[in-house]
């Protein structure tokens, strides 16, 4: 029950802090670090608003511990982009119609993100396949998929900065 | 949630810590193990964080046998060139575990360590003839893995082992495999009914031959009298027909809130059906290409 | 074996509660610098109510979508829109905010008229402009360009004896002290039903829809693949067409969840199905295509002529599905979820 | 219609870069300094009289700051959309009517802390008698659930003469239906905040009605309506499940007990357990039309599983026998829909709101009908779509946007695209 001094990169920046053993690393972004992009909506795993790239892969932050954090490279929501520079991920669920109450947004988004990186021009079937652990009640996916392929299609995630 | 926290480097460590310990859990990917502690199913004193141990991790090919480090992910078994060649039901069967993110983060041991009756890669490790060697400070030892199983849930592991790794017997020429699973829904699907057959033809009839079925019963199961009942006979749709009725009879599913035990005994045997006839196509392909 | 069928659905949706009273209030603040403050106690629950809302107000007083602020379901502050339930707040708050903006607009559009010396009836608002109407549309476009084309020479626009920009229309008020603000609200024209008879009005407009199906049936499992949708929906006037594709669709996944997967199971008044593991929704892969068609047939009474499209979106989908299995395999389950044990089972009962 | 310049056209939607940038604010994501948790006590008995809350252990455990049962309501003990036949909390005496009614509040520095002191508070409950079957729930001999009876509302439609009608019809169908219990299922469960501005309660809640959640905060906390101010959050989804009040006032109570800003989130398992669901119904529907068939006469009943409580049932059922012929024209409607109480959870709007029930069964008779007939399911429902002029079953006159036919046209113009489509 003692703590654990753990170091990883969030969103490009070093950190560096103690977490007790028990705290999930989905609380330590929201309670801790006040990034509540990440979202929870299940807790189990079964809907993906919690996802976090951990190593450029989508995890559910809400079953990680945070200590297991140590020595990775995390992004989440609040590192794809800001008002003066929005995501071309981010830019085309906009542009799409791909956001309607936007709790799975967050995670979506980086689940296409985790996608798009390593293949960056995905068929639509391999976009609907990547995005199957996030659950949205509102869309349908078929927006999503839109956008997604939409940023596919204007050159993936090969030349996007 | 409260445990003490422990996250050996090495096995020998592993090993050390393991031995003596009272109520422990081991944490690999956490997808099963951090779900059964949130709804408070299990609250173990200790959580052993196995991930940092670099010897549990990886897929090796030796001679005539391949290895796969427990912590080796469904993503990475699903994407490992080696497997899809040597294994790809197996393949297939982590390609179908829950999520992505499930994908991404559980583990092939954490699977077999669960011991879920619906774990996915369990048939095809079953139908590959998968040996699971369990070590700990005492020594080692190497099981079948349908021995590892006792009921749903829980496994054979005394106190103080772990699995150090997995054996599997890639499909050779003249052999094939294959995987099938039904779920309610395409995916994030526990699986209804899922399973597994490898087939040896010669001749033009069938040699041996393993199935394995999962969700049918307290544990995943071989189905070893029909398995016997397929040497010697030709792989035609009357014989897969046969071996499907013959898994229908012999599984004993329950009712639950996903399926009804009746249907899951008819997906029983459209699974063994299916898994023999594409594991016979795939087994005869071979032959002919040589 | 697998067999492909079609089916189709149609149905009908009265749009705002049944024969009961269910007004919506706005507020339009038509600001100094001619931005506009829209107040209305509908919330937003990711359907996208306030931007229709906005674009409602946006076109009544003729200005930007950009230019519209939407403050929305805040007690404090808002009026009392009701609830965002039965596909009503673009019917009834898109009259309320059209009423409330038409009644800030009345200010503006009587200081143009005074200043071009037309009577206000001849005034129109476009592009944050004030204009004199002209006979014609056509000539109604030239003048709008004519102002355009005022800006793009860097001359102020409504210099123009035909043309008022907003901006100096609210100063002109502002110099009379004047306010242009506005309220609005609006109840829809419907009746009570008659307890024995339940004849009556019990709402003032109906949505409409007619969904076709394909689906795959596995005759061995008794599973059903649905391979494509076909969603028309008459929506009287698409405010923001994406938005309605975007409700369309939506609605089609739950209701093929609906026709499909999902059922709580209740034991002994124990939900049996309380996580996401055992209550499934569609996933991705899941929901097929779907093609969304807008069909608009105006409302007399609709802001735009726009009824509603939330819930009609999701009502056809199960009953098209469960007519498509029919169509494939000559099996008609009439209890809900299609599941394949039930499909399976009526088949084999078949021969 | 093409010189609108903003409507018809697909702007950018106003709330779309927070929500892509992870910035919108849903209630789950406010904080305040000094912030407590609150959690609910829920009854795990589905039919019963409350005895005792023995809320000491629960006080006294440290981290705790507040435990509330039904004797700390300052105003009404009831909530309800229709009929206030809710309790905010059970009171000792009063009944217990579905698993997972609220008996007691607490409010504590963590969550945790705040789970814990729930596991701490003793219930005594006289159990009663459940039912969970809504036709057997209508029996005379049926345990009561209310004093008046189970059968909450029954909503007639009557129009033309029925008997006379189906005797002169040519072909008639008769088939019994079924539809599931479902669940909303919004990717965001239920959360709010309560913090008091003042003598103002202010509440961020995720909701679908914000000034019907601030009228029971009123009711309930006995303040005016104006030192109420419930502000929608960005909400996450609510297709009908956020117009029943959840955290609301509970938070409400909370905060003035504790005046402290005070927050509560449902689990998953939560929200499902205990929030409304769409009706399961079951329906009996006979439909008869003459030998080109054009429908003459249509019959329905329908029992709608209403659970414990009535939320928006009444409406539901009514909306469902006004609905249950179709967008049909048929002069001889006779409907009986009825709202039954059960020991279930509770069933209130759910989008579509009784309308997908009966489109599943008036849908189906129309293509069984049109098999009888030999004719195509488009052309069975193109005969007798409404039109301009129609009336309706609730003797409702058609005027104007009656698009039945057009989208009848376009979906099938559509699918021929797509599918191999013969009619």
């Amino acid at each position: 029950m003692s703590k654990r001094m753990i170091k990883f990169v969030l969103n490009g920046k070093p950190i560096e802090l103690e977490v007790e053993p028990e705290l999930l690393f989905v609380d330590l972004l929201r309670e801790r670090l006040g990034l509540t992009g990440t979202k929870v909506g299940c807790g189990e795993g079964d809907c993906g608003a919690c996802t976090v790239l951990v190593d450029g892969k989508n995890v559910n932050s809400c079953l990680m511990l945070a200590v297991k954090a140590d020595g990775h490279d995390i992004v989440t929501v609040e590192g794809l982009g800001d008002y003066d520079k929005l995501h071309p991920l981010q830019e085309a669920f906009i542009a799409e119609g791909a956001v309607q109450c936007g709790f799975c947004t967050p995670g979506m988004l980086l689940s296409a993100k985790s996608l798009l990186d390593v293949n960056p021009h995905p068929k639509r079937e391999e976009i609907s396949r990547h995005i199957s652990g996030n659950l949205c009640r509102c869309t349908g996916y078929t927006k999503i998929v839109n956008a997604i392929e939409k940023v596919a299609c204007q050159g993936g995630g090969e030349d996007r900065e | 949630m409260q445990f003490n926290y422990h996250s050996p480097k090495s096995e020998t460590e592993l090993a050390a810590l393991l031995n003596g310990m009272e109520d422990y859990c081991l944490l690999a990917g956490g997808t099963d193990v951090m779900v059964k502690m949130k709804e408070k199913l299990i609250s173990p004193r200790n959580l052993v964080d196995v991930s940092g141990i670099e010897s549990l991790k990886g897929i090796r090919e030796t001679a005539g046998s391949l290895w796969i480090g427990p912590l080796v992910t469904h993503r990475e078994l699903m994407d490992s060139p080696v497997m899809n060649k040597k294994t790809a039901a197996l393949c297939l069967a982590a390609s179908e575990v829950g999520s992505p993110q499930i994908r991404n983060a559980g583990t092939v041991g954490g699977n077999i360590g669960n011991a879920s009756p619906a774990a996915d890669t369990v048939p095809a490790l079953l139908a590959l003839d998968a040996k699971v060697q369990l070590n700990s400070a005492n020594g080692s030892e190497n099981l079948p893995l349908d021995k590892v199983f006792v009921g749903p849930g829980r496994t054979c592991l005394k106190s103080g082992q772990y699995i150090a790794g997995i054996h599997v017997s890639p499909v050779a020429a003249g052999e094939g495999a294959a995987f099938a699973k039904f779920g309610k829904r395409k995916a994030l699907a526990c699986s209804i009914v899922n399973g597994a057959a490898w087939v040896r033809v010669q001749g033009g009839v069938i040699t041996a031959a393993r199935i394995a079925l999962g969700s049918v019963g307290p544990t995943p199961v071989r189905l070893y009298e029909t398995e016997k009942w397929l040497v010697g006979r030709k792989p035609e749709p009357a014989v897969f027909a046969e071996a499907g009725l013959q898994a229908e009879q012999s599984v004993r599913p329950i009712d639950d809130v996903r399926c009804t035990a009746t249907h899951r005994g008819k997906l029983a045997r459209v699974t063994v059906q299916r898994c023999l006839e594409a594991a016979t196509k795939q087994a005869m392909e071979v032959c002919v290409c040589e | 074996m697998k067999k492909r069928g079609i089916g189709m659905a149609s149905m009908w949706y009265g749009i705002g509660n049944t024969g009961l009273p269910n007004p919506a209030g706005a507020y339009v603040d038509l600001l100094d610098d001619g931005t506009v403050l829209v107040l209305t106690g509908c919330a937003d629950i990711g359907q996208g109510s306030t931007t229709a809302l906005a674009q409602i107000a946006a076109e009544e007083l003729g200005v930007k979508i950009g230019d519209v602020r939407v403050v929305s379901a805040d007690t404090g502050v808002t009026p009392d829109a009701g609830a965002s339930s039965a596909s009503r707040q673009t019917y009834i708050s898109g009259n309320a905010v059209r009423m409330a903006a038409q009644q800030a607009k009345s200010v503006i559009v009587e200081a143009a008229a005074e200043a071009l010396g037309v009577g206000v009836a001849d005034i129109v608002a476009a592009d944050r402009m004030l204009t004199v109407r002209t006979q014609s549309d056509k000539s109604k476009d030239l003048v709008d360009c004519q102002a355009e084309c005022q800006i793009a020479l860097g001359l102020t626009p409504g210099t123009d004896a035909k043309s008022i920009s907003i901006v100096d229309c609210i100063a002109k008020c502002r110099a009379k002290g004047k306010l242009s603000l506005g309220h609005g609200w609006f109840n829809p024209d419907t009746t009570g039903l008659d307890m024995e008879t339940g004849q009556g009005r019990p709402y003032a407009t109906y949505a409409y829809a007619t969904q076709v199906v394909e689906v795959e049936v596995d005759t061995e499992t008794g599973v059903v693949d649905v391979i494509q949708i076909v969603a028309a929906h008459d929506v009287g006037k698409a405010i923001h067409p994406q938005n309605v594709e975007g409700q369309i669709e939506g609605g089609c996944a739950i209701g093929l969840g609906y026709a499909l997967m999902e059922e709580v199971q209740v034991k002994q008044g124990n939900v049996a199905t309380a996580n996401f593991t055992t209550y499934v929704l569609p996933t991705s892969l899941d929901v097929p295509p779907i093609q969304s068609i807008i069909v608009e047939d105006p409302a007399v009474t609709g802001p735009f002529g726009a009824k509603g499209v939330g819930e009609p979106a999701l009502i056809p989908t199960a009953a098209a599905i469960a007519n498509a299995v029919y169509n494939a395999v000559g099996v008609r389950i009439t209890d809900l979820p299609i599941t394949a044990d039930k499909v399976l089972a009526k088949l084999q009962l078949q021969g | 219609m093409s010189d609108y310049k903003v409507i018809g056209h697909s702007v950018q939607k106003l709330d779309a870069v927070e929500k892509v940038l992870g910035v919108a604010k849903y209630a789950a994501d406010i904080q305040f300094p000094g912030m407590i948790y609150g959690k609910t006590l829920r009854s795990k008995v589905a039919h019963g009289v409350l005895l005792s809350v023995d809320t000491g252990k629960a006080k006294a455990l440290p981290g705790v700051v507040s435990v509330l049962t039904g004797d700390d309501i300052p105003g009404s003990n009831s909530s309800g959309i229709i009929i206030k036949d809710e309790p905010v909390l059970v009171k000792n005496g009063q009944k217990i009517r579905k698993i997972g009614d609220p008996i007691a509040l607490v409010a504590a520095e963590t969550e945790e802390i705040a789970e814990q002191a729930l596991r701490l508070i003793e219930v005594k409950v006289d159990e009663l008698p459940a039912v969970f079957d809504p036709v057997a729930a209508m029996k005379d001999d049926a345990p009561k659930i209310y004093e008046k009876g189970n059968v909450l509302a029954v909503r007639k439609i009557r129009r033309g003469d029925v008997e006379k009608a189906f005797a002169e019809c040519a072909v008639i169908v008769e088939q019994d239906y079924q539809t599931q219990m479902a669940e909303h299922a919004y990717i965001e469960p239920e959360a709010g905040v309560a913090k008091l501005d003042g003598d103002i309660v202010t509440v961020w809640v995720c909701t679908q009605n914000p000034h019907y959640d601030a009228k029971e905060i009123a009711r309930n906390l006995n303040i005016g309506l104006n030192r109420v101010r419930v502000i929608q959050a960005t909400t996450g989804g609510g297709f009908g499940g956020k117009l029943d009040v959840s955290v609301q006032v509970h938070l409400g109570l909370l905060a003035v007990a504790t005046r402290r800003p005070v927050k509560m989130i449902y689990s998953r398992h939560e929200s499902i357990a205990n929030s409304v669901k769409r009706h399961p119904f079951i329906m009996k529907l006979k439909s008869g039309s003459d030998a080109n068939g054009k429908l003459l006469a249509f019959e329905a009943s329908i029992i709608g599983d209403t659970g414990a409580y009535a939320s928006y049932g009444p409406g539901t059922l009514t909306r469902s026998a006004v609905h249950v012929m179709g967008p049909y024209e048929v002069p001889n409607v006779k409907v009986d829909a009825y709202t039954v109480y059960t020991n279930n959870p509770q069933a209130g709007a759910m989008r579509g709101f009784g309308v997908p029930q009966v489109a599943f069964a008036h849908e189906s008779q129309m293509d069984i009908l049109a098999e009888k007939l030999g004719v195509s399911p488009l052309k069975i429902r193109l005969i007798n779509a409404l039109r301009p002029g129609s009336f309706t079953g609730t003797g409702t006159e058609l005027k104007d946007s009656v698009g039945i036919v057009e989208t009848l046209e376009a979906a099938t113009a559509g699918a021929k695209k797509t599918m191999e489509l013969n009619w």
